[in-house]
């Protein structure tokens, strides 16, 4: 990759993620050449050796687009967040954990103590000296420092002014190549950029909208894990067979992927646009399906979804209106 | 924030001023929702009064108010009176807020400084709200003049009348072969003692012959469709097996009809009427029906004497059950009541002593054209009773039946006894908890009976037994029973038992209700819209109730209610059309994925599905504005108006902007 | 807030089991004393009664004989309109009789209620016998010749066994019903 | 054989023995295993109420709590006044966990503890639910042809429950005798007291209510009363010569336990029934003919 | 009374029963206490799970929602659907370490008043007993959370 002053500066940064956005931009094929030939790439600690003294000494506001991908878990997450925001000029929250929290988001269910404990204190943990981790440690060379945990995983605009979303775990490679075309065609002149705060690279209605399956006006008296449906009717809207897919409520764009395979949607594109809380739209939605008036025969088929939160929240609890557990809050309280 | 918004705190005299501090809380709200775009707070002693409304005015024009929020009584009181003082004074109405810190706040507190909090919080919510409000117009949708009425008893005929001599078509629909319901099975009406049929026959024949009524007897309703002004209503014809062009009523059919069965509804069980019949000799309309499951025709396949006899060859047993649709703009229930089951109260012994009556059977004992040609005798046909016991209060007033008063029984009662004492001779003894004697002219028939030597003991039957313990009480009925003012329990021997059972709901009422949105009270009434002021109207846009329907009452009051319901209706005609509250549901089509959960949600079906563009949409003349959808789409794509998202979500914010210690708060963990 | 009770309040608090019986709701519509099997032997009826207490007539209710009459057959309760136990009033009356002794001279069943129970707290059964010699002294001397020939009548039959029976775990049986009333009271 | 926990009651050992005979020997010939629960105690009948209710409750509860440690689910009683204890104190517990609290605190003291699991029954409604009248009327070997019976229920088995299809004018007990071959009379007087638990209280009181009883099933022609419960059947049996004395009449009806009425009519010999030393002319005829 | 933790309740109630009998009470003078804040939706079948979230989010320590009885509903039948999804939700809030008794449904009607004023002296008195929900609202800026200390580096790693 030829460092070229003249070009646009681009930087993509990977904070608590998977890793999985990182691939799926090298996965949109030959358009990756077009984001070398466009953009001067300056940061992109997966792709290219970049140390953080480097993006310190640049000028703020010198980089024109960053893909910040990954919620913001420890400190150092925090400081490549505020660092970045400071050098960029369009920060886009990229992949369901920048924008949302997505799995390592659920782990704000549990205080971060537990966390530690089950990371390094379980049955299938081989730490027989019952060692954990501390921030700082002497050792001849100096003292070392591992960055420390926050109490919650925040997603990015928790933490800095974000200037456009883009979800998705990861989002789908044509709605990336997407996005990088527009934006060359901003960079060129041709195009115009999309009202601040916007969620990009994705349909305006959800799942089902893309979703080919039939369906019927719903009610439904048993919930079932995919798995113990045989046969699953490959043509019929999933919820309608009593498996809870979280179609209904997850913003289209996917080309409804996952219900087009036989899998129900599990929600990875987040909440509508306007949406305030994903979460609350499932719970209604649910809800709403049941054929049922006794509350005995309701918590019944209620029992058929025995992880709610993991159902409705599964990548949105960081961004949620509540955000959190309580029990991750308390450890802060006492 | 670019809205104007004014505050309006109301002192209500002392109401609120007694316990709210209004001057502080007009004071506040002046100054810490300032940034929430108040530019004026006021407080007033009476704002509902004119002065009151026109300083809100005053203020509209000459500060330039885009939104006004009023802190006063509840809005079920005065939400229209401040939004016509909005409108008069070219605001939109809906950009009115009242807020209650009356009836939720000073009525309901005595600690001064929290409800003042409290009154601070409630105004701030409403001030949040309120700056996003939407100005609305109300709906106005075009009223059908036909009007359905469901239950030809007097109620429903006095309804029809009214509506049909004011120029209008009705369609009454009557389940049983003709109309008249309960009415036409009496002999006497208290209390002037009228005969039943000579004023209520000229009514129904007026019902039968009138140009604009459509009867439609031996029907019932099986579909409701639409929405107050234009209901489609689909009617089963139930098949009569008489042709009604042809027919003339002559009689010959039912004379040469062989076969005989128990009559158990118009009789009460007393008497026997032909399989091909009319109930009563003045039935309207005149048209015999055939009971198929009676038939021998339909059920051995011969017989056929009607046919074989009928002049006009009117018989047609291969008539089919009929649906037709008629379309109205309003409708009105008066199906009536049906009578307790005595047999609920084994100790009182009727159907195994065979001399205990029900009111309503000794009502066709004591008809001149009932089974026993107006001779009040026993079940052996013979014998006159010497004795008569009538007990009152059947199954009502009663925790183990129903708790209700049925409020007809005790005058029932009272004629019955006049009627047994008048044609017997017989002593009579009436047991009552409470003689309940309210209306005009009541008193002085229970005074006439006093008069007459009525035996009138003050205590609830425990129990009638045959089983005698004396030599007097041999072969008699003993009906047992504390004299509550003697404080003695008697045992007072008897030839015959009146019952005068309790008035209930029809056994149907919750499924007809559901037919038509109602719903049913505990008791299993109709509700209406409100107990004292608007007894005929329901919480349903243009349906209506009358008679005792909505609860117990006699016939002065059925036929009140009949007009009554009528007058309503027709006021509804005269508008042509109806303004309705503009709280609808609606859904943007852009962001419906026609996942169709909500489909299923309107129990008044106003969401339709468009399979060709696979997205839903809401009729908003059939929605009623509950939200219920609104809160489940879970694409966010249906929107509500008056109660929008945005307007509780920034209600809820600026509720908690004061917490219940007075302190503006901020959560944070502690 | 120490004013003292009503009586009537006292006997609604008694009620522990049905809750305090909605008395307060009584018709006085005569339905039990209708039904009362006994009633004839009561000098008030059970609505009286019930209009008494009502009233907080305390001295003449209790002096009444009226709640010691009532044979504890229910059909009043399951009769009254107003779903007032009124059989379960009546336990509540001779327990408050009970408690405070006050109740009509010449009773028997007061001595015998006391008798029957410290019988059963002592054997952790019952026994006629026994019983027998407890009220016996209260009979006039016919009851007791009638009494004795009856008895004797069913020992005869082979219907009466000679000697009471005892439960085997007596000592826990008593420490339980110590844990209830504070046994002096009681034996 | 489905099993029971039988709670025969105080009476069942002294006074009622026979019925304690014939209870035990139709339910083994019905298939219904009685399992006499262990060291049980007097359930009170009328008379702890009116000393203390806690007391009252907690006297019957420890009855309760011995038949749950048996692990089976049925708590028989054959007496009506020992059944209705029993039930409304199952209730009573189960509705108020508070009262359960105060009962079990006592019941401590015994190593016991009651859960309110008990379905609490009497022997009449066992035999009519569990075995069934198609079946009872297979098993008859001797109908009561022609044995005119006054079916008396009594009060403690029907009542206070409300909830009880036909607490004035149930029908199982006629429908039982019939079974058996015999006629039901209708007996008005069916439900009402006999004034068993006045009859040492109130003695005048209680022969008047006998007084009753016996004048309409002599009335209406009965042959034999049969009952469910030991406390009517003694009253009504034992106090008939003192009725007659008292009201100068000359009554002389046999009373019997609906259990012997069966037993005979199952074939068991009457000696094993108890009713040997009883003189019901009438009933052995029907039996013998 | 100064010491007194006051808990903020926020109640919805329906327009048509549980308002009305909010009206009721005041009309007849029923006193009770004075810390919930109701909002009127048009049916308890309005109540989107949102506004119990946003309510939580921003400082009430508990919910009160509230509607016609079953089978009395304004509306035929939404009571129910708001039983449902107030079940299910119920199910998440517990999840998320929200009490259950800080979440409540109350059938009342238009007629029930004194129902209504006893049951929110009840519930206050409850809510009460749980304490101060303290829900967090930090999350939201960038003031920096630190770690637990405490809970961290129990043992030492060894050099
Ligand atoms: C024994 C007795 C004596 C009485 N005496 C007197 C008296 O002397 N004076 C007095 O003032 N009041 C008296 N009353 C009260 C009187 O009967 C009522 O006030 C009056 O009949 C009520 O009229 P209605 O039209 O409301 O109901 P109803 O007379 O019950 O008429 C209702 C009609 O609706 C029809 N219907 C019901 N359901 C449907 C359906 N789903 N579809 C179609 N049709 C349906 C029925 O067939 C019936 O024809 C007495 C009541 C009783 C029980
Ligand atoms: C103490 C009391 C308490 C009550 N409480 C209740 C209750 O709680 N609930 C209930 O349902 N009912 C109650 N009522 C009954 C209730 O008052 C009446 O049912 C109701 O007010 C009747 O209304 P109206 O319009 O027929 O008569 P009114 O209220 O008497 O109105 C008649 C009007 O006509 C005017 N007027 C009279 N003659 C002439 C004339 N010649 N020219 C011009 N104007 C004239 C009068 O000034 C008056 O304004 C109560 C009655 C009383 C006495
Ligand atoms: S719910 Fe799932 S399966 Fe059904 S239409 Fe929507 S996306 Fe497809
Ligand atoms: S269907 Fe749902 S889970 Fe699957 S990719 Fe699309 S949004 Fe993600
Ligand atoms: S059907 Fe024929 S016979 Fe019968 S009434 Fe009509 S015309 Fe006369
Ligand atoms: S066919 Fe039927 S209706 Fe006609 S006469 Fe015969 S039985 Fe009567
Ligand atoms: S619930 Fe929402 S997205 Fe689904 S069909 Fe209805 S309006 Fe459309
Ligand atoms: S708001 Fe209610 S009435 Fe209107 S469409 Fe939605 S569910 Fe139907
Ligand atoms: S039966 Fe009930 S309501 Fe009637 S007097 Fe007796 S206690 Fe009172
Ligand atoms: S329970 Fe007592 S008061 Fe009631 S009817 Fe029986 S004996 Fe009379």
């Amino acid at each position: 990759m030829t460092a070229n002053g003249n070009k646009p500066k681009f930087a993509m940064y990977w904070a608590a993620s998977c890793g999985g956005c990182e691939i799926a931009v090298l996965n949109i094929h030959e358009k990756i050449l077009d984001v070398d030939a466009n953009f001067d790439v300056v940061f992109w600690p997966v792709a290219m050796d970049a140390k953080y003294k480097d993006v310190e000494a640049m000028e703020d506001g010198s980089i024109l687009l960053t893909l910040f991908n990954g919620g913001i878990r420890n400190e150092e997450n925090e400081h490549l967040a505020k660092l970045l925001r400071r050098k960029t000029k369009i920060l886009v929250a990229f992949g369901s954990c920048a924008c949302e929290g997505c799995i390592p988001g659920l782990a704000n269910l549990c205080p971060v103590g537990e966390i530690v404990q089950t990371a390094f204190n379980t049955i299938s943990t081989d730490n027989p000296h019952g060692i954990y981790p501390r921030t700082s440690y002497d050792v001849p060379e100096g003292e070392l420092h591992i960055p420390k945990l926050a109490p919650i995983l925040r997603p990015l605009d928790q933490v800095v002014d974000v200037d456009y979303y883009m979800p998705g775990c990861p989002p789908e490679s044509h709605q990336i190549a997407a996005v990088v075309d527009l934006v060359i065609k901003v960079v060129r002149g041709e195009a115009e950029l999309p009202p601040k705060g916007c969620v990009i690279g994705v349909g305006d209605s959800t799942v089902c909208d893309e979703c080919p399956r039939a369906r019927n006006v719903k009610s439904i008296t048993e919930f079932k894990r995919i798995q113990d449906v045989a046969p699953v009717d490959p043509t019929l809207c999933l919820l309608e067979q009593g498996i809870p897919c979280n179609g209904p409520a997850t913003r289209s764009g996917c080309n409804a992927r996952c219900p087009n395979v036989g899998a129900q949607c599990i929600g990875c594109y987040g909440p509508a646009e306007g949406v305030l809380d994903y979460g609350a739209r499932l719970i209604s939605a649910f809800a709403s399906v049941i054929d049922a008036k006794e509350p005995e025969e309701i918590e019944r088929i209620l029992d058929g979804i025995p992880d709610p939160v993991g159902q409705v929240y599964r990548f949105n609890l960081a961004g949620s209106l509540l955000k959190a557990n309580m029990d991750a809050w308390r450890v802060k309280a006492g | 924030m670019t809205e104007r918004i004014g505050v309006y705190v109301c002192h209500c005299g002392t109401n609120i001023a007694g316990v709210v501090d209004v001057a502080e809380v007009s004071r506040w709200a002046g100054e810490h929702l300032a940034g929430q775009g108040v530019v004026v707070s006021r407080d007033y002693k009476f704002m509902c009064s004119s002065l009151g409304q026109e300083l809100i005015q005053k203020d509209i024009k000459e500060l330039g108010l885009t939104r006004v929020v009023v802190a006063a009584c509840s809005p079920h009181l005065h939400e229209k009176t401040f939004r016509n003082a909005c409108a008069s004074a070219d605001l939109n109405p809906y950009l009115c807020e009242l807020v209650s810190i009356r009836e939720q706040d000073s009525w309901v507190h005595t600690d001064k400084s929290a409800a003042t909090d409290k009154a601070k919080a409630i105004i701030s919510g409403g001030v949040a709200r309120v700056a996003h409000h939407e100005a609305l117009e109300p709906l106005r949708v075009p009223i059908h003049p036909a009007t359905l009425i469901v239950g030809g008893g007097i109620a429903g005929i006095q309804a029809a009348l009214e509506i049909a001599d004011a120029g209008y078509r009705v369609y009454l629909v009557e389940r049983e072969p003709s109309i008249g319901g309960h009415m036409a099975q009496f002999d006497k009406t208290f209390p002037t003692l009228d005969c039943s049929a000579c004023i209520l026959t000229p009514k129904m024949v007026d019902a039968g012959n009138h140009p604009n009524i459509t009867l439609l007897t031996w029907s019932e309703v099986v579909k409701v469709d639409g929405y107050v002004g234009n209901f489609a209503v689909t009617i089963n014809k139930k098949a009569r097996y008489v042709n009604e062009e042809l027919c003339t009523g002559c009689g010959i059919c039912w004379e040469k009809c062989p076969w005989k069965v128990t009559d158990e509804v118009f009789e009460a069980g007393l008497g026997k009427r032909k399989v091909i019949y009319v109930p009563f000799p003045q039935a309207v309309p005149k048209y015999p029906v055939i009971d198929a499951e009676n038939c021998a025709y339909f059920l051995k396949g011969t017989c056929k004497a009607c046919e074989k006899f009928c002049p006009t060859d009117a018989i047609d047993f291969t008539q089919k059950d009929e649906q037709i649709t008629v379309e109205v703009g309003n409708i009105i229930l008066a199906t009536g009541y049906d009578l307790f089951d005595v047999r609920r109260i084994p100790q009182y012994g009727y159907g195994r002593l065979p001399n205990v009556y029900t009111s309503l059977e000794f009502e066709r004992l004591s008809n001149a054209a009932g089974p026993t040609g107006g001779n009040i005798v026993l079940r052996d046909g013979k014998t006159v009773p010497k004795t008569v016991g009538i007990v009152h209060c059947v199954g009502s007033r009663d925790q183990n039946y129903n708790p209700y008063c049925s409020v007809i029984c005790c005058m029932q009662s009272l004629k019955f006894a006049h009627l047994v004492h008048e044609r017997t001779g017989a002593e009579v003894y009436n047991f009552y908890i409470d003689m309940r004697t309210p209306f005009k002219d009541y008193e002085e028939f229970y005074q006439r009976l006093l008069a007459e030597g009525t035996h009138f003991v003050r205590g609830k039957v425990a129990e009638i037994t045959d089983f005698a313990r004396t030599p007097e009480e041999e072969g008699r009925m003993i009906i047992q029973v504390e004299d509550t003012l003697i404080g003695k329990q008697r045992r007072i021997p008897v030839d015959m038992v009146i019952l005068s059972a309790g008035l209930e709901p029809r056994q149907d009422a919750k499924e007809v209700g559901k037919l038509f949105g109602l719903a049913c009270g505990t008791a299993g009434w109709f509700i209406e819209r409100h107990p004292k002021l608007d007894p005929v109207a329901t919480m349903t846009e243009g349906i209506f109730i009358a008679g005792c329907a909505q609860g117990p009452k006699d016939i002065p009051a059925s036929v009140a209610q009949g007009a009554g319901a009528a007058a309503r209706v027709l006021g509804k005609i005269q508008q042509k059309e109806i303004s309705l509250e503009p709280v609808r549901a609606s859904i943007n089509e852009q962001q419906c994925s026609g996942c169709r959960i909500c489909n299923g949600l309107c129990p008044f079906n106003a969401i339709l599905f468009h399979e060709d563009r696979m997205v839903s949409e809401v009729n908003p003349a059939l929605c009623q504005g509950c939200g219920t959808c609104v809160a489940a789409c879970p694409a966010g794509a249906i929107s509500g108006t008056g109660f929008s998202n945005e307007q509780i979500l920034s209600q809820i914010e600026g509720l908690l902007l004061v917490n219940v210690n007075g302190k503006t708060t901020e959560a944070v963990p502690a | 807030m120490t004013a003292e009770l009503s009586f009537s309040n006292e006997i609604i608090n008694m009620m522990y089991a049905t809750h305090g019986n909605p008395i307060s709701l009584c018709l006085q519509c005569g339905t039990c004393s209708g039904t009362c099997p006994a009633v004839e032997f009561m000098d008030h009826t059970p609505r009286a009664i019930i209009g008494m207490i009502r009233e907080n007539l305390k001295e003449e209710v209790l002096a009444s004989n009226t709640y010691w009459t009532c044979a504890s057959c229910y059909h009043c309760t399951v009769r009254c309109p107003a779903g007032i136990d009124i059989a379960d009033m009546m336990y509540v009356l001779k327990r408050y009789s009970i408690w405070k002794r006050s109740y009509k001279e010449g009773l028997i069943g007061p001595d015998f209620a006391e008798a029957f129970v410290k019988m059963v707290v002592n054997s952790g059964k019952s026994y006629e016998p026994i019983l027998a010699t407890t009220y016996l002294p209260r009979f006039t001397a016919a009851q007791l010749v009638q009494e004795a020939l009856t008895a004797t009548g069913l020992v005869l039959k082979g219907k009466m066994p000679l000697l009471p029976k005892k439960i085997r775990r007596l000592k826990n049986f008593q420490r339980m019903v110590k844990r209830i009333i504070p046994l002096g009271e009681a034996s | 054989m489905k099993q029971y926990a039988y709670y025969p009651g105080c009476s069942l050992e002294s006074l009622a023995k026979d019925y304690q005979l014939s209870a035990l020997e139709v339910s083994r010939a019905l298939g219904l295993e009685m399992r006499e629960i262990e060291d049980w105690n007097c359930c009170g009948a009328t008379a702890y109420f009116p000393v203390d209710e806690l007391l009252a409750y907690t006297l019957v509860a420890r009855n309760l709590a011995i038949a749950e440690k048996t692990g089976l689910t049925d708590f028989v009683a054959p007496c009506s006044a020992c059944f209705k204890n029993a039930y409304y104190t199952n209730a009573y517990l189960k509705k108020d966990p508070d009262l359960a609290d105060h009962v079990n605190f006592a019941l401590e003291e015994d190593n016991l503890h009651i859960a309110g699991i008990m379905n609490v029954r009497h022997l009449i409604e066992v035999i009519l639910e569990d075995v069934g009248l198609e079946e009872i009327r297979k098993r008859i070997a001797h109908p009561l042809k022609g044995l005119r019976i006054a079916p008396y229920y009594g009060c403690q088995i029907l009542r206070p429950r409300k909830d009880h299809e036909e607490v004035e004018n149930p029908r199982y007990f006629e429908d039982l005798l019939s079974a058996i071959g015999a006629e039901p009379l209708e007996y008005a007087s069916k439900t009402r007291c006999c004034g068993a638990s006045l009859i040492i209280t109130n003695r005048k009181a209680a022969l008047e209510m006998v007084r009753i009883l016996l004048k309409e099933a002599i009335d209406r022609g009965a042959d034999v009363i049969a009952t469910t419960c030991p406390m009517c059947n003694v009253n009504l049996q034992v106090y008939q010569s003192q009725v007659n004395r008292e009201f100068g009449t000359e009554y002389s009806i046999p009373v019997m336990y609906f259990t012997q009425l069966m037993g005979m009519a199952l074939g068991i010999a009457s000696h094993r029934l108890g009713v040997a030393r009883e003189p019901v002319p009438k009933a052995r005829e029907a039996v013998t003919a | 009374m100064t010491d007194q933790f006051e808990p903020t309740i926020i109640g919805f109630t329906c327009n048509w029963c549980s308002y009305r009998a909010a009206d009721m009470a005041g009309t007849a003078r029923m006193k009770y206490s004075p810390n919930v804040r109701l909002i009127r939706l048009m049916c308890s079948g309005r109540l989107d799970p949102t506004f119990v979230f946003k309510a939580f989010a921003g400082g009430a320590d508990a919910v009160l929602i509230t509607g016609c009885h079953p089978g009395d509903c304004h509306y035929v039948e939404q009571n129910y659907k708001a039983l449902r999804r107030y079940l299910l939700l119920k199910r998440v809030l517990a999840q998320m370490g929200i009490e259950p008794q800080r979440i409540k449904l109350l059938w009342a009607s238009a007629a029930e008043g004194a129902i209504f004023a006893a049951e929110i002296n009840k519930y206050v008195e409850e809510v009460r007993a749980l304490g101060p929900l303290h829900w967090g609202k930090s999350g939201n800026g960038s003031k920096p959370i630190v770690p637990d200390e405490a809970k961290e580096s129990r043992t030492e790693v060894p050099a």
